[in-house]
């Protein structure tokens, strides 16, 4: 299972990127997602999966005894989680913005500031 | 969208929506659940009482500013990982009431912080979802 | 001597102020500091001439042994009296020289921080601290040269002047560095007590050759000297103070200072004659060529200071001697004439020699300042021009090096001297008075006195050389030799063959002044002074640098996302795929209890992988948002079902309100950019490169041990100490609550940024 | 007791945030705040400065758990030295920040966020664990983001969604090498991983660990190849808005650099070290040649910061005490130079109200003091002795070839090299801005201003400026203690086992 979710993962990553490499602001923003899931994903997988038992201490016993999953990577991702989506918020109303701004949603055309004069 | 039925619903809806997000908020320390989820959903629920009502309305009815929530989520944190320098401990270190409350659980400066997070995550919430509906 | 270089720094804060208060003799007031300074050195003479060096040492950076230390032998004194000697005159010439110019003040600044720095020089005691003073006067020279900033042609020249000596600067930096690391020690006096610090030392080579580039680019030595005549566009005491008599001469003075550091590293001795004597013949030679008053002069410089260079190449005693002697002549000479180009210029308004005759009636005293330099320059009996001349022959037919080449050139060279000499101090002032822009007239009193006084001084130090000149130059030449040995001038060794050549070359010299317009015009048939130099490759090198500047930014900086993106894969991939090769170490300890699959975990990852091929491909909007929604809430079943709820619930909330977020705002975009077809082909490569490097990783991080000691300790505690059973939660408060403090802050701080992008209106600015 | 300096640096700018935030409308109440905090901020920097140096680190363990499972803040040596650097530049900046904004919308944005970029800085400064720093780098890096648009101007906004998307990019690196490191070594804490990561079994996949943290850190500091966010975005928005940014941003890359490199993944001798150096190299030499294309004030400048940049990582990749002294060193002139040079471009292009160099002219003639602090930066950037670069360059140079290793001995030439190049481009401001004529191009008028107008429009400007060339001058003329700090912190963080067992041991 873990190949299957490595494999997945890369996949992830792939999309991602490929389509953050698109010219479209829309396709920009769904590759940022894609590639936080992925990272999330990888996150997770990296500290060792098990088809277990959440991390939570059962309602009669005082300590975690079974195997049961990793709750360090899974608070980790959770922050990223968080902040991610307060970056992603922030880039969507950016996106708005700058098409407000600039007429168009073509990422090539945005290269105004780069130029030399 | 505005409609009675709408409206009624949501009416009902709120409190519901309320209710269920303290109750995940305060059970988070020992089940799924906690300051960032219940946050979410009582800013989920909120959200849907201004595209009823629209946001003016639900702001002016509830007198929310988002940004004054967020300055006093962060406040309530801020607070509850000070409270320990008075006793001389570190930055943030856990303090408990020995008492248990039902429902509640355990009061603590932990669960004063999950309470800050809540408060943080409704206002950011509304914050974005606000202006962007406002247009 | 500390003192001096804080009240030189001090002068240089407040001229401006002083000539705000008193415009018209601020440059008198100021000539105060150097004329103090020339006491304080005569005071100090007799001691030194006991051949007791001072030294003052003064703590600064003892963190990197560094210390404040001034030296004041022989060598450095002669060399203080000249810089204050000549700088005296100077201020008092500039203060007339620009009488009008409201710039005067900030004229004034310049030239009294030059005038410190170059003291700062010959006082240093510790190499760096040289170099510190050495680059001040690179920069101070900047300024003076591009004192009329308005006019472009000052300003490429600063920066011309400046990107040459600086350039040499950074050469001769590292060579002090490399020497402080070889020998140990950067103090002179250490250094020079110690010869043999550098016997045998491989670098040694290395070291003397980075100090010479750093020294000959100063001095303005072929292939570097172009420059210098482009420095001309400063006012003309700038040229005759820096340009001509003394920090042309820091160059000099700094190899004859490290003479006895270096004199055992063959390199050494052979460079200097080499470059020394290219660079003596070449700049007479161009001189002869030129017309304008001041790049005759230029030229002349560089000769003489190519003359100075090969004297302390060829290492004798008595070429030391002479360099020392020649330095001074031709500093009384040059920076006289100097200023009387400067008078000519000033009061005519032009300053070519084919053109200007007649003056000498109209300006009786810069005539009598200029002909004595001329006199002096020449070599005639009983100037002090004569007494260097004869010891420089002497000490260029003495040589064992090259023998005779040396001699003759050095004899050419002579010859060429006196026949501008007579350009200077007969043509321009005899004859028919020419037709000028202005009408002539004598230079006031402050530019007539400098040039008067150098000038007779030349005359009378010519004649009373023995006791004047004689003991002062002896102690300085002994410096640098490390050796005591006698130095006898004077104006009668008898008739010898030197006497000889020395009326040989007068009467040459006159030869070559009567043919000398049939010489340029030879030469402009030839085109000479249009062949390829160094200097046509400093102008064709700074269009062309720039060129390269464009190009590269253009390059790299294409404002293209996709470029900046795919160069941070790829260089990441790189050097990922770099450093395994290098590392070599593909151990892998095999996946530990490996989960089965089950088969509807495979159909569901298989819906996750439609709905990323269903967001890759889609050509609408809300489809491809659908798509991207479906593979989130995979991910957040796949976070559920491997043992995580609270990131699971989190990451559905996420997925549903970013969805929303997206739907709120995409409503005002137009449609989608049209699928490329070229594009995706060419964009699909860095990412499944990328895609296939994380898979790798992963696996390959899986396949090896790990035991974390926190998941042990939280399973442990978490109740018992936390007082929570959600272990996650529990580290998201307590055990690593601070994390989500910023986190949450981060949630502000978007939200009042959305707020900033959308609500607030901003006044244009 | 707890240590009330170190919690005083990080706790002030939240705690003023949050503040601002409930003044939300009150801008004069804000700016009194600010102004009170950001000194308050500064003296507890110096306190916390003077206890590293005296007392070693301070360490809060926060949370009171055992050291390694929850979070500590560690101030060393390396960390004073930026935490004091951030301090001082913050009060500089806020003064030129609210004297520079006149818009009372764009002041009451600005104000909040620039105390949340701070609460950012000191955490990342002080983070003790590579998560930690994780946050802090994300709680700076929003901030930047508004900074960077506040004002929303057409090229600000286009400049921000490329800004926005590598750093989304290079803080998903930053994670999933924290990912691979905790799959390896099963913890967080930094002194904790210097001490497991050296003793894995696989060293190849530490260094590709490794080299996840290299690239994500590179981005921010903007090295070679991964720079190129930084010329395209530094100048496009007001300097008032972004000069903490400006300043710190890199820096902090370069500190977390430092750190990694040190701490938890020694550079010497593994196959790292090589690549960095030759990457520093061409950082150097391809900013240079940048700033020397642009023909922008601000441009010249942003370029500029890249080439620097250079300089830094070059002694960090010679990984020998005097290097990284001389790279700390280096960062410390630079911050101070380069925010210094910012602040007067700022300055010119309100005046003036462009920045472009052929728009320029006439500023030596009509105002002197201008011109002369320009100068002294300018100047001090090229390392014209004994201006602050020069000490840098001279340590970094000392350092290079006392090594006597051929690449290093390279790379240590172009450097010196470089700073040929760098002299020329700032020639390049200097005769274009300063001391050709003013020239007349669309009929305007030059600005007739003087000292004192300037001193009564924007009096915070103006001051800041002035602090700061009296700080360059002092530590130029007088850097003995300044290296003496820089040296002792290099040693500090090169013995790594005076930090690893610092914290470990710690209670």
């Amino acid at each position: 299972m873990e190949i299957i979710l490595s494999i997945l993962t890369g996949l992830l990553f792939a999309a991602g990127l490929f389509l953050m490499l698109h010219k479209g602001m829309v396709k920009l923003i769904l590759g940022i997602m894609m590639l936080s899931y992925a990272t999330n994903l990888f996150i997770f997988i990296v500290a060792r999966i098990t088809r277990g038992l959440p991390a939570i201490i059962p309602r009669n016993q005082d300590v975690l005894a079974n195997s049961f999953a990793d709750p360090v990577s899974q608070a980790l991702i959770l922050t990223a989680i968080v902040i991610g989506f307060g970056i992603q918020a922030f880039a969507i109303v950016l996106i708005k913005r700058v098409y407000a701004a600039t007429g168009t949603t073509n990422m090539d055309e945005l290269n105004k500031t780069d130029n030399l004069e | 969208m505005r409609t009675v039925i709408f409206e009624t619903a949501i009416k009902l809806l709120l409190p519901l929506f309320i209710a269920f997000s303290l109750f995940l908020l305060f059970r988070g320390h020992n089940s799924p659940g906690g300051g960032f989820i219940g946050g979410l959903l009582a800013a989920i629920g909120l959200f849907l009482r201004a595209m009823v009502f629209g946001t003016k309305n639900t702001i002016a009815t509830y007198k929310i500013r988002p940004i004054g929530i967020i300055a006093i989520g962060l406040s309530v944190a801020l607070v509850s990982i000070l409270i320990p320098l008075f006793s001389g401990l570190p930055l943030m270190t856990g303090l408990w009431f020995d008492l248990t409350l039902p429902l509640i659980g355990k009061l603590g400066t932990p669960l004063m912080f999950d309470i800050g997070v809540y408060i943080v995550v409704i206002g950011v919430v509304l914050n974005i979802t606000f202006i962007l509906s406002n247009g | 001597m500390l003192l001096i270089i804080l009240i030189g720094l001090i002068a240089a804060a407040v001229a401006a102020t002083i000539h705000r208060i008193d415009n018209n003799r601020a440059g008198i007031w100021l000539s105060i500091l150097p004329l103090g300074i020339f006491i304080w050195g005569i005071a100090h003479l007799n001691s030194v001439l006991l051949n007791n060096s001072i030294i003052e040492v003064y703590p600064w950076v003892d963190s990197i042994c560094l210390s404040l230390t001034f030296m004041l032998d022989g060598l450095s004194l002669f060399f203080v009296l000249l810089v204050s000697g000549v700088g005296f005159f100077i201020f008092i010439y500039a203060n007339s020289y620009l009488h009008n110019d409201p710039n005067k003040g900030k004229f004034l600044t310049y030239l009294s921080l030059f005038m410190t720095a170059m003291l700062g020089i010959v006082m240093s005691g510790n190499l760096l601290i040289l170099f510190i003073f050495w680059e001040l006067t690179s920069l101070s020279s900047y300024l003076l040269i591009g004192f009329y900033s308005a006019e472009e042609e000052s300003r490429k020249s600063a920066l011309m002047a400046m990107l040459v000596t600086v350039s040499g600067g950074l050469f001769m930096l590292a060579g002090i560095i490399l020497l402080g690391i070889e020998a140990g020690t950067l103090e002179l006096d250490q250094l020079l007590a110690n010869p043999t610090l550098l016997l045998n030392n491989a670098k040694a080579p290395i070291i003397a050759v980075l100090i010479m580039i750093g020294a000959l680019t100063k001095s303005a030595q072929f292939p570097f000297h172009f420059w210098l005549p482009n420095a001309m566009a400063a006012p003309a005491p700038v040229s005759a103070y820096l340009h001509s008599t003394t920090m042309v001469k820091a160059g000099v003075f700094l190899l004859a200072r490290l003479s006895p550091v270096f004199v055992n590293v063959p390199i050494w001795q052979s460079v200097l004659v080499h470059i020394g004597g290219i660079t003596m013949v070449f700049g007479a030679l161009m001189a002869l060529m030129n017309t304008d008053m001041k790049k005759v002069l230029a030229y002349t410089t560089i000769s003489a200071l190519g003359i100075m260079v090969l004297l302390l190449g060829i290492g004798t005693t008595i070429s030391v001697q002479a360099a020392m002697v020649f330095l001074l002549a031709h500093a009384l000479y040059k920076g006289t004439l100097f200023m009387v180009t400067g008078n000519v210029d000033h009061e005519t308004g032009m300053r070519d020699l084919n053109l200007l005759s007649g003056l000498g009636k109209r300006m009786p005293y810069t005539f009598y300042a200029g002909a004595l330099a001329a006199l002096s320059m020449a070599g005639v009996i009983p100037f002090f021009g004569f007494v260097a001349k004869e010891i420089l022959y002497g000490a260029a037919f003495d040589t064992p090096l090259v023998s005779g080449i040396v001699g003759v050139a050095t004899f050419l060279t002579g010859v060429m001297f006196t026949a501008l000499a007579f350009e200077f101090g007969y043509k321009i002032f005899m004859g028919m008075q020419a037709e000028t822009p202005k009408h002539p007239h004598e230079a006031p009193f402050g530019m007539i006195l400098g040039p008067i006084v150098l000038a007779t001084f030349g005359l009378i130090g010519g004649i009373f050389s023995e006791q004047i000149a004689q003991p002062l130059l002896h102690q300085s030449s002994s410096v640098i030799l490390n050796v005591d040995k006698v130095l006898q001038l004077g104006l009668w060794h008898g008739f010898t063959l030197i006497f000889a050549l020395s009326l040989l070359t007068l009467l040459f010299g006159y030869g070559v002044f009567k043919v000398r317009q049939h010489i340029r015009a030879f030469s402009t048939k030839l085109s000479l002074s249009n062949l390829p130099g160094p200097e046509a490759l400093y102008f064709k090198s700074i269009p062309a640098l720039l060129q390269v500047a464009i190009k590269q930014t253009m390059f790299f900086q294409s404002g293209i996302l996709r470029n900046y993106l795919t160069t941070i894969v790829l260089t990441l991939v790189s050097l990922i795929v770099a450093i395994s090769i290098i590392g070599g170490d593909f151990s892998v300890i095999g996946l530990s209890k490996t989960i089965q699959v089950k088969w509807f975990e495979v159909v569901f990852i298989v819906l996750m992988i439609v709905g990323v091929v269903n967001t890759l491909t889609t050509t609408s909007r809300l489809t491809a948002i659908v798509s991207l929604g479906v593979v989130g809430y995979g991910t957040a079943a796949i976070f559920l079902y491997y043992g995580g709820p609270d990131v699971a619930m989190t990451q559905f909330l996420i997925e549903t309100l970013t969805i929303v977020l997206f739907v709120l705002v995409l409503n005002r975009l137009p449609k989608f950019v049209d699928m490329d077809k070229r594009l995706s082909k060419r964009i699909a490569f860095p990412s499944v490169i990328f895609g296939a490097t994380m898979s790798t990783i992963l696996l390959w991080v899986l396949s090896q041990q790990m035991n974390s000691p926190l998941k042990d300790y939280y399973s442990q505690s978490s109740y018992l100490l936390a007082k929570g059973k959600n272990v996650v939660n529990v580290i998201l408060v307590d055990f690593r609550g601070i994390d989500t403090l910023g986190e949450i802050t981060v949630l502000g701080i978007a939200a009042i940024g959305i707020y900033a992008l959308l609500k607030v209106k901003f006044s244009k600015s | 007791m707890q240590n009330v300096y170190l919690l005083s640096v990080l706790l002030i700018p939240l705690l003023t945030a949050i503040t601002i935030l409930f003044l939300w409308g009150k801008v004069v109440a804000q700016k009194i705040v600010g102004a009170i905090s950001s000194i308050l901020y500064l003296f507890a920097a110096i306190m916390l400065f003077n206890q590293a140096l005296t007392s070693g680190m301070a360490i809060e363990n926060v949370g009171n758990w055992p050291i390694g499972f929850g979070i500590v803040l560690v101030v060393d040596q390396l960390s004073a030295i930026f935490l004091m650097l951030c301090a001082i530049l913050s009060v500089v900046a806020f003064w030129y920040g609210s004297s520079f904004i006149e818009s009372k919308a764009s002041l009451s944005i600005f104000l909040p966020v620039y105390f949340f970029l701070l609460f950012g800085l000191s955490g990342a400064f002080m983070a003790g664990d590579i998560f930690n720093l994780y946050v802090w780098f994300e709680v700076m890096l929003v901030s930047s983001f508004v900074l960077f648009t506040i004002g929303a101007s057409r090229s600000q906004l286009e400049a921000s969604l490329k800004y926005v998307t590598i750093n989304v990019v290079s803080s998903a690196l930053f994670l999933i090498g924290i990912g691979i490191l905790y799959g390896l070594t099963g913890t967080l804490n930094m002194a904790m991983l210097g001490k497991l990561l050296p003793e894995l079994q696989n060293q190849t996949l530490a260094t590709v660990g490794a080299s996840f943290f290299l690239i994500s850190f590179g981005i921010k500091a903007a090295i070679f190849p991964l720079f190129f966010w930084l010329p395209a975005t530094y100048h496009t928005a007001p300097i008032g808005f972004t000069a903490l940014v400006v300043a710190l941003l890199t820096k902090v890359g370069i500190y977390s650099l430092i750190r990694f490199f040190t701490i938890i993944y020694p550079l010497q001798g593994t196959p790292i070290q090589p690549i960095l150096l030759v990457l520093a190299a061409f950082t150097m030499v391809v900013g240079v040649f940048g700033a020397a294309a642009q023909t922008d004030f601000r441009r010249i400048l942003s370029f500029h910061i890249v080439s620097q940049i250079g300089y830094m990582i070059m002694g960090i990749a010679i990984y020998t005490p005097l290097a990284i002294a001389g790279a700390l060193f280096f960062v410390v002139h630079n911050v101070l130079v380069k925010t210094n040079l910012f602040f007067i471009a700022g300055l010119v292009g309100k005046l003036f109200g462009t920045y472009k160099l052929k728009e320029l002219g006439g500023i030596m003639q009509k105002l002197p003091f201008v011109a002369i602090l320009f100068a002294i930066s300018a100047f001090s950037l090229t390392g014209i002795p004994p201006l602050t670069g020069f000490w840098g360059k001279y340590l970094l140079a000392k350092g290079g070839f006392e090594t006597g290793n051929t690449l290093i001995t390279i790379v240590t030439a172009v450097s010196l090299g470089v700073s040929l190049l760098t002299l020329f481009s700032m020639t390049k401001i200097w005769n274009e801005a300063f001391w050709k004529p003013f020239p007349n191009i669309c009929g305007d008028l030059e600005p007739s201003t003087n000292f004192r107008s300037i001193l009564k429009a924007y009096p915070g400007m103006l001051v800041s400026i002035f602090v700061l060339t009296a700080i360059i001058l002092v530590i130029s003329f007088f850097p003995n203690s300044s290296i003496e700090w820089c040296m002792s912190a290099a040693e500090n963080i090169i013995n790594r086992d005076m930090y690893i067992n610092g914290i470990l041991q710690h209670n």
